[in-house]
């Protein structure tokens, strides 16, 4: 009888940096407590970590900082139950508990030298921030890169400050909308998919990657295939409730897939060969 | 750190804050000496005690509650204590049925004046739980 | 979390018995207990200071403070903590004065009890979230129930203040009680002379609207925003047209209406107007004795009246008014002989009450102020006050003392005198309770000027003797029986609540005690408030008054409303019942337990029915909260799992 | 009998309902299951005999179309709760009455019978039920076998309904016989009480069966069993919490229950449930002369009052 | 050392004392007139005449476990600071489930490949299977709602089993099946087995005989049309009200849930068996809840033993065929019959059923 590590045992951190994003989201860096796991520690864009604020319980977040830049993990959480508020609780220095990495992660390898279509609404660019800022580290990978990202207001909008950054950057070609027109605002106003209709971005050699509410991916996916986009070259990340993080307990499956295990990643192509109870 | 073993058992109180706190308050002010076993939940009214708020104390560890509001018919939402007295005389008829002494359990009525009701109260209860002595509901049983 | 605990000395109200250090020790340990300090007074200018700095130096998101309690400092420390940046709904105070020091005697027991009074306070504040009042307008308009002279008063410093009042009275004229008086004590003077004039005032402010003959059919809403219906009753007189010239009543052929002004003491017509300064000075049929009504035929007075202000086809009618808040000024009621069997319960008609009294003393009353006793016209010779018949009697229900009663029966004697000089008068009294401005000084005039015989007893029993009634009762001073001999026997009997008191109190929510008195917020401090807010007493619908205090409380109930009416909107308590639409389930059994009708059913876009809570109504009670069976609704500050967590930490530690 | 009354009742409602709620076989002889009718060559599979147990009236708040339903008068006792909680709209709901005598308890037939297969079941004109099992037959009185609510049943004929299947009955069993069995239990110790609630809840395993099947457990998915907010409870399986859930039910249903017995019947684990319940209703009875569906027009009495409480006497320390 | 063993009825309870002596025995007993698992004692009532009503999975995946308890400490210098202990405990105690029916030894299999045969296997599940002995009983005769034989078990089938016993006149014949079963046949009451071999045999066929395939078929085709096909769903289970009954009694449930508990600083996590009946089973914090009808709830409870599981493990069926979610289903509902609709046999008689539907 070998022992086996324990998958529901929680590695011990600390918070470093609270951000607040926006009036409900915050962004959690967080370290483990032991340095030599921190230094060992590896992952994928697009992997999830189950956060553990003791007492309340888990919940999955991406882990929305690039593997290029480990000196931190960063999570970042909506107000909206039980758990993700106790986190909205949490201050610099309070412990927490990680499991991680969890799930599998963008095929970045497969679109290396393609152009790159990121479509986020709201909080759902964190997961598309990883990928962003890792292909950003390895910029010569990939050719065009296009951002689509839109809330319904302007203080909705996550990291502000590095949309300030990408807007700056001549390599990277970001387009912000709002839902409607608000004060002080002079960009795009719009739905983000009725803005992918406006830009129009063209489907050749290029992966669309999209994050959102549910609704938001609806319209996207419809805008896309208008675009003539093939399913092969839609991918999204996908969110649901969980709870082991392992693929067991089961409350997270579509079908036979496991989005704790075998996602959140997964291509349009994928998702059609799926049972539709999204 | 909890109730002092020996000396004290675990009686929960639930309080209206216009009345039976306010009587608790008055006794307070006048110096009326009562037993320390009791603590005390303020709510905003007898109505609002749900009587499964008594059921999970005595449950999981009470030895005693106590819930104690307007006088009939004082209800500063005119209507919360008769609700209240409905829903905790059922419960006071339930408890016995489960293996309860229903002793354990009292609800009553003290004004904001009234002082001395609330000591006698406090001191009649305490007296009766530490007769009755530690309640063992409590039993853990996994599996 | 980072909560700070401050735990207060109290000077040596609460460190005397209790190891504030050692609880504020013990805090430091709990998880999420940031900071806990101890200091001498935490109310104090520099205490609340301390906090503001903790607040602020510390990082502090909540706080706990153990000191008095809440009722005394909940305020204050939540103004303090919002000054520092702090939702006020942050704060949880322990209460280890009043609960624990003061109470307890033994230092380590109390320091124990303190120390779990605190982790309660700790677990429950951990569960606090933060809540906003919002802020709605106020209808400026002010809502006067009762005419009498607390409610005069009332309406005409609130319309002198610039609001729009509507006055409801429910009988034909405004002047209560008062108008019916014949002298006031301890001075003399005329009651209609002095009231007069502030009726005409009342029905000539421009600012007032009568509603006379009307009574309050329903009040809903709340603070700022009430809606009343006002039920107009049929008058059978068109009071557009009345010119209250009095034609009709002087013709009426029905000649033994009773007559609710005089008490009875006369008769009047079916058509009448109650006295010559009534106002609205306006004629009315009374359908119990009018012959066109009860025969079926007559029609004198339509035949009558110049005007043709006669409309036997008259209905009740229902005028809505809104308004923003309510001056409850209903008086009182007055026992009835029928109480008294062993006076003869009515059946002697010399023997009659104090109000009676009044109207036969008095100079536009039936004797045209000649005091002749009603069996035989006659002038009586001796007449005896009984005091207290009925009050101060347990048995009788009316265990209080009717307050004003004493004075009168004095000034009934001297009136008795000052009418017939060679009367006699006789009181018999339990206790002399004269304890006004000039009034003890008058009592004593009454006897010594007056000549009026008071004796200390109770009257056991009055029966007739020929054309005299014997009242029979003890001298307790000499230990003797006594019989007088009277010709006439005024009883002051009990005040008790008004008719239908209760009845307005439910539809006031506002409470009142077991005679039926309403109850104000706090016996010394906020005695013209009720618990319900924009609801004001003024008179003696809060317990039995004399003129000068219900003018007095009448004007307070008016600065009252003139200071809520200062501000245009007002702020609704957060701490009130919210719906998750999500949880609920539709069965809507906490519309039918709320005591405010403050919930009400709403059907979701998706067709789903569920509770909605209508802010400004809840008062956050929360027996929707222990109605509801899946927790759907929960009312804010006081939830179940704010509950829950001081239930586990006393039970689960 | 009534078989075809009822066959014919559903014919005759059909074409103005969208279905119809009643029973058909089981997966066994001795299981009924519901049937739902839309279609007239449907009701062919109706069965009606004393298997026909459970109460199909909890079906009816989450139907939003016109439904018939097939009821017992136990079962008419829901409808009649339901209505005072306003839960249903009475005209989107035809019922059809059947007069009952009293059913059968599978569980009471299954320990007669040592739980064999049943392969087939009949009723002769004795009030017996013949079990058809491998070993032979089993001849059963069903008065031997019925569930404890039909040994003192005062309403076998319904409260409600919009065509009667059959004659009305009038029920033979004392009105004092209702609560008997509560008063009996009341007799125990409270020590002989704890322990037998500690033996039977301690069975419990959470599948909430109970809930789900009894018809005035309104909340259903908000069951607050298993929610974190409020947090009442904890998805331990300790004792404590077993005994927690079942007050819970116990508590919400004070004033409500209909004694239908689903909650018993359903338990997979033999618990007898109903019995607290119950011992509120006989407490409802007492305090208020209240019995919970019978009275279309009755107030459920934890959610009214009086001002004076005749029964409820101030307690003294 | 013979190949089988024979234990006469009289033995037993020796039998189960000597197991006793180094493991707690999980036996069926009788409560009342329920048959559960319960650690064997001298005053239980032993029950072996009919399957438990609850299946003996808690001795191995309990319905509530503490996955680790956690303490939150106060740094005594420094109160500002506070770190967390975490503590967890995976050591049980050697245990033996005796006189399980096949099928609820079958039901661990399918744990199996989801707790133990996984690149993250399952520490408390794995530690307690590893720590129990399986000695099952086969089954005479079927019970109410069997079907073992329609998703490839059988009443004597040996998957999941240590050892097997069948019931003889006398006594139990006792099969080993796996090396830790083969040690019980050392025990002192267990004589040889060979000679009762044939009879054993006999009876194992005949019960085989007896229990029905409501397939009617061995390899099960489930109608990908039919089992997309919403209104098939909403008509099969309209009647379920989607309690927990079926998942808690089953052998092959494993569906969890994980939660905090916490009072004082102090606390622990707790996974406890979660139902996929249940709507709060996949509700999100958002309050979106990808499967809110029972209807999809049952399609994917039917799905993941039927089609999904099938899919991810090499077609095998997540169903014992222990009959006791058809059993002790509040409403009747029948697994095995609409399995059997949604195969394409059955379809084809829907169609002629459904055709007539308004």
């Amino acid at each position: 009888m070998t022992d086996i590590k324990n998958p529901y045992l929680p590695e011990l951190a600390t918070v470093l940096r609270v951000i607040e994003e926006t009036p409900n989201i915050k962004s959690f860096q967080v370290a483990f407590n032991d340095p030599e796991k921190m230094k060992g520690f590896t992952f994928q864009p697009g992997q999830v970590g189950q956060l553990s604020v003791f007492g309340v319980g888990e919940s999955t977040f991406v882990i929305n900082s690039p593997p290029t830049r480990m000196e931190y993990l960063q999570f970042s959480v909506m107000k909206a139950g039980e758990v993700t508020a106790a986190i909205h609780n949490l201050y610099p220095g309070d412990q927490v508990g990680i499991r991680a990495p969890l799930g599998n992660w963008f095929p970045y390898e497969e679109m290396k030298g393609r152009n790159i279509l990121f479509i986020g609404g709201g909080i759902g660019l964190a997961p598309l921030r990883t990928l962003i800022l890792f292909m950003l580290d390895n910029r010569s990978d990939y050719k065009d890169i296009t951002i689509i990202y839109g809330s319904r207001t302007p203080p909705d909008l996550c990291y502000k400050d590095e949309l300030k950054e990408w807007e700056e950057r001549s390599d990277v070609n970001l387009i912000l909308t709002v839902d409607n027109e608000y004060p002080g605002w002079s960009k795009r106003t719009g739905f983000v998919p009725t803005v992918l209709k406006e830009v129009a971005p063209s489907p050749d050699d290029t992966v669309a990657i999209t994050c959102g509410p549910p609704i938001m991916i609806k319209f996207v996916l419809e805008g896309l295939a208008q675009l003539k986009f093939r399913d092969e070259d839609i991918i999204t990340t996908l969110e649901k409730r969980m709870k082991c993080g392992i693929g067991l307990c089961g409350r997270c499956n579509i079908g036979s897939k496991y989005v704790c295990k075998d996602g959140p990643v997964f291509s349009l192509a994928q998702l059609k060969e799926m049972p539709d109870d999204v | 750190m909890s109730v002092v073993a020996g000396k004290e058992l675990r009686i929960v109180g639930f309080l209206c804050n216009w009345c039976s706190y306010g009587g608790a308050d008055t006794a307070g002010v006048s110096r009326f000496k009562q037993p320390t076993d009791l603590r005390i939940i303020k709510v905003p009214c007898s109505g609002r005690v749900d009587p499964l708020f008594v059921v999970r104390a005595l449950l999981t560890g009470a030895d005693g509650v106590l819930v104690s509001g307007c006088h009939p018919r004082d209800c500063h939402y005119t209507d919360g204590n008769f609700y209240a007295r409905r829903r905790l005389e059922m419960l006071k008829r339930l408890l016995p049925f489960v293996g309860i002494d229903e002793r354990r359990f009292h609800y009553t009525w003290v004004s904001a004046s009234e002082g001395q009701k609330w000591q006698q109260v406090v001191t009649d209860f305490t007296n009766r739980i530490h007769q009755l002595g530690p309640l063992h509901v409590k039993k853990e049983n996994e599996g | 979390m980072r909560v700070g605990v401050f735990i207060c000395h109290c000077g040596n109200n609460i460190a005397g018995t209790v190891d504030v250090a050692r609880v504020a020790a013990e805090m430091r340990k709990l998880p999420g207990v940031v900071y806990a300090t101890n200091y001498m007074y935490t109310c104090s200018e520099p205490g609340q200071e301390e906090i503001k700095q903790a607040i602020r130096k510390e990082g502090l998101d909540r706080i706990v403070v153990a000191a008095c309690s809440p009722r005394m400092h909940e305020n204050t420390f939540r103004k303090t903590i919002e000054k520092a940046g702090l939702n006020r709904y942050f704060l949880e105070m322990a209460n280890i004065r009043e609960h624990i020091s003061w109470i307890g005697e033994d230092k380590e027991l109390n320091t124990n009890k303190a120390i779990e009074a605190v982790k309660m306070a700790v677990a429950k504040v951990m569960n606090n979230k933060p809540l906003y009042s919002s802020s709605f307008k106020v209808n400026k308009r002010v809502l006067v129930i009762g005419g009498g002279v607390a409610g005069m008063q009332a309406a005409l410093d609130c319309a002198d203040g610039g609001l729009d009042v509507v006055l409801v009275e429910k009988s034909p004229s405004i002047g209560g009680m008062m108008s019916r008086l014949d002298k006031t004590f301890p001075t003399i003077d005329c009651s209609i002379c002095i009231l007069g004039p502030k009726m005409v005032d009342v029905v000539q402010h421009e600012k007032i609207k009568l509603y006379a003959y009307s009574e309050i059919d329903e009040i809903k809403g709340y603070v700022g925003n009430y809606q009343i219906k006002i039920r107009k009753k049929a008058t059978y007189v068109d009071w557009s047209k009345c010119t209250g010239c009095g034609a009709c009543m002087e013709k009426c052929p029905t000649r033994n209406a009773y007559d609710h002004f005089n008490f009875g003491v006369a008769t009047t017509r079916a058509i009448n107007i109650p006295f010559p300064q009534a106002i609205p000075k306006k004629a009315k049929i009374d359908p119990e004795f009018c012959r066109q009504f009860t025969k079926g035929k007559c029609g004198v007075c339509a035949k009558i009246c110049p005007t043709g202000a006669i409309n036997y086809e008259m209905k009740d009618e229902i005028v809505a008014e809104d308004v923003g808040a309510i001056i409850v000024a209903t008086g009182y009621g007055l026992f009835d002989l029928d109480k008294f069997p062993e006076y003869g319960a009515g059946r002697y008609p010399d023997v009659i009450t104090g109000i009676q009294y009044e109207r036969i003393l008095n100079a536009s009353g039936p004797t045209s102020g000649h005091i002749l006793r009603p069996s035989d016209q006659t002038e009586p010779k001796t007449v005896v006050f009984v005091s207290c018949a009925g009050s101060r009697d347990k048995s009788l229900g009316v265990p209080y003392c009717s307050n004003f009663c004493c004075m009168y029966i004095a000034k009934q004697a001297i009136l008795t005198k000052d009418h017939i000089p060679d009367s006699q008068s006789y009181v018999f009294y339990m206790d002399i309770r004269s304890n006004g401005k000039g009034y003890d000084e008058f009592t004593r005039r009454a006897q010594e000027e007056y000549g009026a015989k008071y004796i200390r007893g109770r009257v056991a029993k009055i029966y007739p003797k020929g054309k005299k009634m014997v009242v029979r009762g003890a001298d307790t001073l000499l230990g003797t029986q006594v019989e007088v001999e009277a010709d006439l026997v005024v009883l002051a009997t009990a005040v008790i609540s008004a008719p239908g008191a209760a009845g307005m109190a439910e539809k006031l929510h506002i409470s009142y005690d077991t005679f039926g008195f309403y109850v104000e917020s706090h016996p010394k401090l906020r005695p013209v408030e009720t618990n319900t807010s924009g609801v004001y007493l003024a008179g003696a619908c809060q317990g039995p008054k004399d003129i000068p205090a219900s003018v007095g409380q009448g004007s307070a109930a008016a600065s009252k409303v003139l200071s809520l009416f200062s501000k245009d909107m007002l702020e609704s308590d957060p701490a009130i019942a919210q719906v998750n639409i999500n949880a609920c389930v539709g069965c809507l059994k906490c519309v039918k337990t709320c005591p405010f009708q403050a919930i009400k059913e709403e059907v979701l876009r998706n067709g789903r029915k569920v509770a909605k809570v209508i802010e400004t109504v809840c008062a956050g009670c929360g027996v929707c909260t222990s109605t509801c069976p899946c927790g759907a609704i929960q009312l804010q500050h006081f939830t179940d799992n704010q509950l829950l967590a001081e239930v586990n930490a006393i039970c689960q530690s | 009998m009534s078989t075809e009354k009822v066959k014919e009742a559903i014919a005759k409602i059909l074409p103005d309902v969208e279905t119809v709620i009643c029973y058909q076989q089981g997966f066994d002889g001795l299981h009924t299951t519901p049937l739902f009718i839309k279609i007239p060559e449907e009701i062919n599979g109706l069965i009606w005999n004393p298997l026909c147990v459970q109460n199909l009236t909890s079906y009816l708040p989450s139907i939003k179309k016109k439904v018939g339903i097939v009821v017992k008068g136990c079962d008419s006792r829901t409808i009649v709760q339901y209505l005072q909680e306003g839960l249903i709209d009475r005209e989107k709901i035809v019922i059809i009455g059947v007069p009952c005598t009293g059913v059968v308890s599978v569980k009471k037939v299954l320990r007669e019978i040592g739980h064999q297969p049943v392969a087939g079941v009949a009723f002769d004109d004795n009030g017996n039920i013949v079990v058809k099992t491998s070993k032979g037959d089993r001849t059963l009185a069903i008065a031997d076998v019925c569930p404890d609510k039909c040994a003192t049943c005062q309403y076998p004929t319904p409260i409600v309904y919009d065509y009667l299947a059959g004659d009305p009955i009038k029920s033979d069993k004392p009105k004092e016989s209702v609560h008997e069995d509560i008063r009996q239990f009341d007799e125990k110790t409270l020590e002989e009480k704890k322990a037998y609630w500690e033996k039977e809840l301690e069975k419990c395993i959470r599948c909430y069966a109970c809930r789900n099947a009894c018809p005035m457990c309104i909340c259903q998915d908000s069951c607050i069993a298993e929610t974190r907010e409020p947090h009442w409870i904890s998805q331990k399986l300790s004792l404590t919490e077993k005994f927690m859930f079942h007050m819970i039910h116990a508590v919400h249903l004070a004033g409500r229950c209909v004694e239908c017995g689903e909650c018993e019947r359903v338990c997979p684990m033999d618990i007898p449930v109903a019995k607290l319940k119950k011992k509120i209703n006989t407490e409802m009875k007492e305090l208020f002369n209240y019995e919970p569906g019978v009275d279309p027009d009755g107030k459920p009495p934890m959610y009214t009052f009086n001002v004076d409480e005749v029964k409820i006497k101030e307690h003294k320390l | 050392m013979p190949d089988t063993g024979y234990l006469p009825k009289e033995k037993v309870k020796d039998f189960m004392r000597e197991l006793a002596k180094d493991a707690v025995v999980y036996a069926p007993c009788l409560e009342g007139d329920t048959v559960i698992f319960r650690p064997f004692s001298e005053e239980r009532t032993l029950c072996f005449d009919r399957p438990a009503n609850s299946p003996p999975k808690s001795v191995i995946y309990p319905q509530s476990e503490q996955l680790f308890a956690f303490e939150y400490k106060k740094d005594p210098e420094d109160h500002q600071k506070m770190s967390v202990e975490l503590k967890a405990d995976t050591n049980v105690p050697g245990m033996v489930i005796f006189a399980a029916r096949p099928c609820d030894a079958r039901g661990f299999t399918i744990y199996d490949r989801v707790f133990i045969d996984t690149d993250t296997p399952d520490p408390y599940y794995k530690k307690r299977r590893e720590n129990t002995l399986i000695v099952t009983l086969s089954c005479a005769e079927p019970s109410p709602g069997c079907f073992c034989v329609g998703v490839g078990g059988g009443p004597a089938h040996k998957e999941g089993s240590d050892a097997m016993m069948t019931e003889l006149e006398g006594g139990y014949f006792i099969e080993p099946v796996s090396e830790k079963g083969k040690a019980i046949l050392n025990k002192s009451m267990i004589e040889d087995g060979s000679p009762y071999l044939q009879k054993a045999q006999e009876a194992q066929a005949k019960a085989h005989e007896a229990v029905k395939n409501p397939f009617e078929t061995d390899k099960l085709k489930i109608s990908q049309d039919l089992f997309n096909n919403d209104a098939f769903w909403e008509e099969a289970v309209s009647k379920c009200v989607s309690c927990g009954a079926c998942t808690y009694l089953c052998p092959t449930c494993y569906c969890f849930n994980i939660t905090d508990e916490q009072a004082s600083g102090k606390g622990e996590r707790i996974r406890s068996w979660d139902a996929c009946m249940f709507f709060h089973f996949t509700l999100e914090a958002s309050t979106h809840n990808p499967r809110p009808t029972r209807f999809q709830r049952f399609k994917n409870r039917v799905g993941h033993k039927f089609v999904y599981y099938p899919e991810k493990y090499d077609g095998a069926i997540a169903c014992c065929g222990c009959g006791r979610c058809i059993r002790y289903c509040p409403v009747s509902v029948d697994i095995s019959e609409i399995v059997s609709n949604l195969t394409e046999s059955g379809q084809k008689q829907q169609q002629t059923a459904g055709s007539a539907k308004k």
